[in-house]
């Protein structure tokens, strides 16, 4: 079953054509992974789905319904939640309130229970859950970034760039935890530099340049696409 | 072709309406504007000069001779063209929020005040007034003396970030002012909210009057400061400016001295402020604090914003719209509407004699200007007339 | 010099700083409040506080001429005027930062700032049209409750007036709830995290605009009721009364460090002290060579000198910047 | 010996947190990297040496002249200039403008000059602007020049950084992250224009960088942080297989022979 689904998107920077008629698709329970170089589009495909950014042209629809022009608090209550570029956390508020902002939209009782969900993924947080988010280390922020946007109970989750910055040690935990993430139920599209990590945990992928979508398939097939392997593997 | 023609039209009538209706401010709003006009017509640069310089060197002191009001008008508008290009440095090329900027018009105004009056005698003993000839020494003395205020307030100021900057040369600006009103004790330097009068008067060629002699003053002044702000512009001060204001870190790691160069830019604008004051001391013959307060600072940095900031050609429009909106269009729509209430009119059934006398168009000055800065701020920010890149290329 | 003078007014100079800190710390919430979400200095804030002590006013002189001004208890009075001057500020603020602030969200930081003056040169305007037009004059005195007048004596050399108190206790009161609401409930951590990242908080599910207006309706609400209190201490307001009161909050905010509830409190009593003792002392110890017209004067040079050596501010957060 | 650039003992806290304790470091020539996880002090190192935090402890010298106390603008008058993390070029400025800016060290004329135009002054503009020229055409943006910055692709804007911080004629050039953002592709053409540069001007160059493709093909020396220390240094195939540099930053599979990258 399709959820998320984006066509014909054209999208400005004030004068500059950030994206151009850009179309794609996102099964129920996938990981897709969106390659391309700086500038390619990527990171603006996913603030137009979060409601970050206002398409000029072109629909996007999640779950059926149209999520065009909703603003980005009201596309968290649809159920998609965005962990941004550079992670963006809090860093004044402390790792249980970043948590519980997450949350912010919920009223159900499930919190605690979730609270627990992303401590089992990530026991480190746990360790450091009275401390200012500041104050973490690269990695735990990238967790908490995840973990709070998991605390929205989320169907569809949008990852920007985790690997950015992180050690390559860690970027292998937090791709782990990205694969299990997924196979706990939530659907993810992922941006990501780091082409061969991301077509490693992806189901499907689509690669971008200046704007338009250039290619598309499954990680198996764009991992062995010469062009792929020339310009994202560096081969 | 057609934009050569039409300007060289509108300067002609424009001119004759003025001389046919010399009591019409209608008439010299027209002249007024077609000035502007003819600065953004599309026509050939000799021909701009050439009109503008007879509009500015020859009708205008014609004019002056038949309305002695215009005259004055002509000779506050350059003042404050002259303010708005100081603060225009300040605040358009170096992006440091002044507003306090009255404070130096106000330091160079009391520099020739104490020593051309009698007042002088009170603070240093005798010999005071100074000679008229003194005046001209003075031009620079007055300079010296604001963009020396100025350095030794940014000394201390210029490390802060820009909106506390802001608030800190308002507070400067009451400072000085509060000055200004208590310094009759323990020495009386200032005369305190009495103020310091008669000012001496420079002497002017035998074959002007003190008006004439004034407006030539203030003209050349006002060329001179434009000539300087082009210059410093166009050059690597004008570019580590530039920079600074667009990012302070970046500018600093590419080998800008951030603290240097904002004292220069406040400096800079300071010292126009301070001759300008020496000027208008003389010219209006008695100061006291209250033509140095935090509206008059906020007016200058309207003008600025309105012309467009780190413009040249807009802050010396904004100068003129607002300078003109304060001395003529208020004032005259207060005159027009105090003749309608002495005639006994009546607007859908209410008699204007009735009106209060408090809601005289003229005390509403600050609401005018509230107005045009937010409307200003939201439709236009960049102001009238924007400044320009600049597109240049040189050959290898 | 008499320092048996100097001595004896000590504990009555204390008291005045005090009350004038705490004045200071009420104007200076509302700075503080939108500062820390925009990082935008309200400078209409002061005709905002001022709309609050004009509505009070109002009310009081309405109350008058019906006649019933002594019959209705102090204490319902006193609320009455607090809550229609909070919420005439509070809407007042809302207004403000909707019409000339929110198209400005994304421009340069002096833009916003500009419209900002243009604000608060338009209301001290308005008001005064609109009181000229309602009461042909825009000069006006708070009617005396009598009760507020009453005055304690603390020892056989001071006293202190009820509407002082009332002043003081308000104040802590205010700060205190607002201290509360920031940092111990959900919608307070959401203003700290609609401060530090909008578009983040966005993503969280939060309304940012709704959160904004709600900083300006709080900032709004204590200005309004710091104008009230104002009108009811000091007695005389006139449109333009706002704006030192206001620079001076501004000032106590920074100078406890902007954006931090406490800060805007120590910071107002810094001042307000500072300025007391300058106001009674300067005379006194120069021989009355400077006045009291010095204190402004006291007040900006401390500003100055204390972000020279603190740029933060007294309670400041030495925040880490990122390169 | 002293070498062109040498700190020794260089900690810096922030609060409570340490962010570098007691570093030393030496360059002399060449192409040198730093890595480590993002928080392990790198930024925090390059914005000590470039005079935009002062250090606690240690100090830094620059041919053999104490650098720390120094304002930023008086280290890259010195020879020492640097690029940022988040690219901060001045962004409504134009190409050549902004390269102008980063000449501004090198300016030899001054206020008077500039009011009076003076033949010094127009001597001293001319050369900045073919120098200007120069050095945008080194990186391929001379057709570029008179675009406002702003509106640059993301890498050209990266290229113009780097030829604005060269204006300034600087003996060693700090790069922080200067590959971020790039396809493998263009990280590759970026390299081979650095190795020019060392070649063609004698610099000296310090990466801070994420790409160990890059790191590892370009550094003569690389230098590991973690936690605000030194933990390994040496020749790239040293660092690689160092077990405490596999430990807390590589991982197993980025030390194997030919390992991918590391993030952005």
């Amino acid at each position: 079953m399709v959820v998320l689904a984006l066509d014909g998107l054209e999208v400005y920077y004030g004068e500059i054509h950030a994206l151009k008629r850009v179309a794609l698709e996102v099964q129920s329970g996938e990981i897709v992974a969106l390659l391309g170089n700086n500038g390619a589009g990527k990171t603006t495909t996913l603030k137009t789905i979060s409601g970050l950014l206002a398409p000029r042209q072109g629909t996007v629809s999640f779950e059926t319904r149209p999520l065009t022009g909703v603003p980005p608090h009201e596309v968290v209550a649809r159920g998609i939640a965005h962990v941004p570029e550079g992670r963006r956390i809090f860093n004044r508020l402390t790792v249980r309130e970043n948590l519980l902002m997450g949350a912010y939209l919920r009223r159900d009782a499930g919190i605690a229970d979730d609270l627990e969900r992303v401590f089992a993924l990530f026991p480190r947080l746990q360790e450091r859950i009275t401390q200012v988010a500041g104050t973490l280390s690269g990695g735990e922020q990238q967790m908490l970034a995840i973990g709070r946007a998991l605390m929205a109970r989320p169907r569809l989750l949008l990852l920007d760039e985790p690997s950015m910055g992180l050690a390559p040690v860690l970027v292998e935990q937090i791709f782990a935890t990205i694969a299990e993430v997924n196979r706990q139920g939530t659907t993810i599209l992922l941006v990501e530099q780091n082409a061969a990590m991301a077509l490693s945990i992806a189901h499907r992928g689509y690669v971008l340049e200046t704007g338009t979508v250039v290619l598309s398939g499954t990680a198996a097939a764009l991992g062995e696409n010469a062009e792929v392997r020339r310009a994202y593997l560096g081969e | 072709m057609i934009h050569a023609a039409a300007s060289i039209a509108l300067l002609i009538v424009s001119g004759a309406m003025v001389a046919v209706f010399p009591r019409s401010i209608l008439a010299f709003l027209v002249f007024q504007g077609s000035l502007v006009a003819i600065y953004v017509a599309r026509i050939p640069a000799w021909l701009r000069a050439l009109l503008l310089g007879t509009a500015l060197l020859v009708m205008m002191p014609v004019i002056g001779a038949w309305n002695g009001y215009y005259l004055e008008v002509a000779t506050q508008v350059g003042i404050f063209v002259a303010l708005a290009l100081g603060l225009n440095i300040v605040v358009g090329l170096a992006g440091l929020l002044d507003l306090g900027y009255v404070a130096f018009f106000a330091v160079g105004a009391y520099t020739w005040a104490i020593v051309g009056s009698p007042h002088g005698n009170i603070v240093f003993g005798g010999g005071f007034p100074l000679s008229p000839w003194a005046f001209y020494l003075f031009l620079v003395v007055g300079l010296l003396v604001a963009a020396g205020t100025g350095i030794l307030l940014g000394l201390p100021v210029l490390r802060l970030r820009g909106d506390y900057l802001a608030i800190v040369t308002l507070g400067f600006g009451e400072v000085i002012r509060v000055l200004a009103n208590n310094l009759d004790k323990p020495i009386n330097l200032t005369n305190g909210p009495k103020g310091i009068t008669p000012i001496g008067r420079p002497p002017v060629p035998p074959f002007m009057s003190y008006s004439e002699g004034f407006y030539f003053l203030v003209l050349l002044i006002v060329i001179v400061v434009i000539l300087v702000n082009r210059r410093l512009e166009d050059s690597h001060i004008g570019r580590a400016w530039e920079a600074m204001r667009e990012d302070e870190l970046a500018a600093q790691a590419m080998g800008v001295p951030l603290v240097r160069s904002k004292l220069l830019a406040f400096a800079c604008g300071a010292s126009f402020a301070g001759v300008m004051g020496v000027v208008f001391s003389a010219k209006q013959l008695f100061i006291n604090p209250e033509s140095f307060t935090f509206l008059e600072s906020i007016g200058v940095l309207a003008m600025v914003i309105l012309g467009g900031m780190g413009s040249i050609p807009g802050a010396v429009v904004g100068a003129t719209v607002v300078t003109v909106l304060n001395l003529q269009v208020l004032k005259g729509f207060s005159l027009w509407l105090n003749e309608l209430k002495n005639a006994d009119v009546t607007v859908l059934g209410y008699n204007l004699a009735n009106l209060p006398t408090q809601l005289e168009p003229a005390k509403y000055e600050r609401m005018v200007f509230g107005i045009i800065l937010v409307v200003m701020m939201i439709v236009r920010p960049q102001g009238l007339f924007p400044a320009r890149r600049r597109q240049r290329e040189l050959g290898q | 010099m008499d320092l048996e003078l100097l001595v004896g007014i000590f504990p009555q100079v204390l008291l005045d700083g005090i009350l004038l800190g705490f004045m200071y710390a009420l104007i200076a919430l509302g700075y503080t409040m939108v500062y820390g979400v925009l990082e935008f200095i309200n400078f209409a804030h002061s005709e905002i506080f001022i709309v609050g002590a004009f509505v009070g006013v109002e009310i009081l002189l309405g109350l008058k001429s019906a006649g019933v001004l002594d019959s209705v208890p102090w204490v319902l009075v006193l609320l009455l005027i607090l809550v229609a001057g909070m919420l005439a500020s509070g809407v007042l603020a809302v207004s403000v930062e909707r019409i000339a602030y929110r198209p400005l969200r994304h421009a340069p930081r002096l833009i916003p700032l500009i419209s900002a003056i243009g604000v608060s040169f338009f209301l001290q305007d308005a008001i005064r049209l609109f009181e000229s037009i309602w009461r042909n004059a825009f000069n006006l005195v708070y009617p005396t409750l009598d009760v507020l007048n009453h005055r304690y004596d603390l020892t056989a050399t001071v006293d202190v007036p009820l509407k002082s108190l009332v002043v003081i206790v308000a104040a802590l009161l205010m700060l205190w709830g607002l201290w509360a609401l920031v940092n111990r409930t959900k919608i307070g951590t959401a203003i700290r995290a609609v401060a530090e990242d909008q578009a983040a908080a966005s993503l969280m599910g939060i309304n940012v605009n709704r959160i904004i207006s709600l900083t300006f309706l709080i900032g709004g609400a204590m200005g309004g009721a710091a104008g009230v209190l104002f009108g009811v201490q000091y007695g005389l307001i006139n449109p333009y009364t706002g704006f030192i009161p206001g620079l001076k909050a501004f000032t106590a905010a920074v100078l406890g460090g902007i954006g931090n509830i406490p800060g805007a409190m120590v910071g107002g009593l810094v001042l307000g002290l500072l300025e007391a003792f300058a106001a009674s002392y300067l005379s006194l110890l120069t021989g009355g060579a400077f006045g009291a017209e010095y204190k402004d004067i006291f007040a900006f040079s401390a500003l100055i000198l204390i972000l020279i050596f603190r740029p933060k501010g007294l309670l400041g957060e030495v925040v880490r910047e990122r390169a | 010996m002293t070498g062109l650039f040498e700190a020794a003992g260089v900690s810096k806290r922030f609060g409570g947190l340490t962010a570098l304790h007691g570093v030393d470091y030496r360059l002399d020539a060449g192409i040198a990297s730093i890595i480590g996880p993002n928080g392990a002090g790198k930024t925090t190192l390059f914005n000590i040496f470039t005079g935009v935090y002062p250090a606690d402890e240690g100090r830094v010298t620059f041919r053999g002249q104490p650098v720390l106390g120094l304002r930023p603008d008086q280290i890259t008058a010195l020879g020492v200039c640097r690029t940022f993390q988040n690219i901060r070029l001045f962004a409504n400025m134009t190409a050549i403008e902004n390269v102008l800016v980063g000449m501004h060290a090198r300016v030899r004329v001054g206020l008077w000059d500039a009011l009076a135009r003076t033949s010094r002054f127009h001597a001293s503009e001319q050369g900045s602007w073919r120098g200007g020229l120069d050095l945008l055409e080194r990186v391929g943006l001379r057709p570029k020049a008179n675009e406002i910055a702003r509106n640059l692709p993301y890498g050209d804007q990266r290229r113009l950084e780097l030829a604005r911080a060269l204006g300034s004629q600087p003996a060693l050039l700090l790069l922080d992250e200067p590959t971020a953002g790039m396809t493998q592709a263009e990280a590759t053409s970026l390299m081979a224009l650095l190795r020019r540069l060392v070649a063609d001007l004698g610099l000296a160059i310090l990466l801070i960088e994420h790409n160990m493709r890059v790191v590892m093909e370009v550094s003569d020396r690389v230098t590991v942080l973690d936690h605000g220390e030194k933990i390994a240094e040496g020749v790239p195939r040293e660092v690689q297989t160092n077990p405490r540099v596999i430990e807390a930053y590589l991982g197993r599979r980025a030390a194997a022979p030919g390992g991918g990258r590391a993030g952005a």
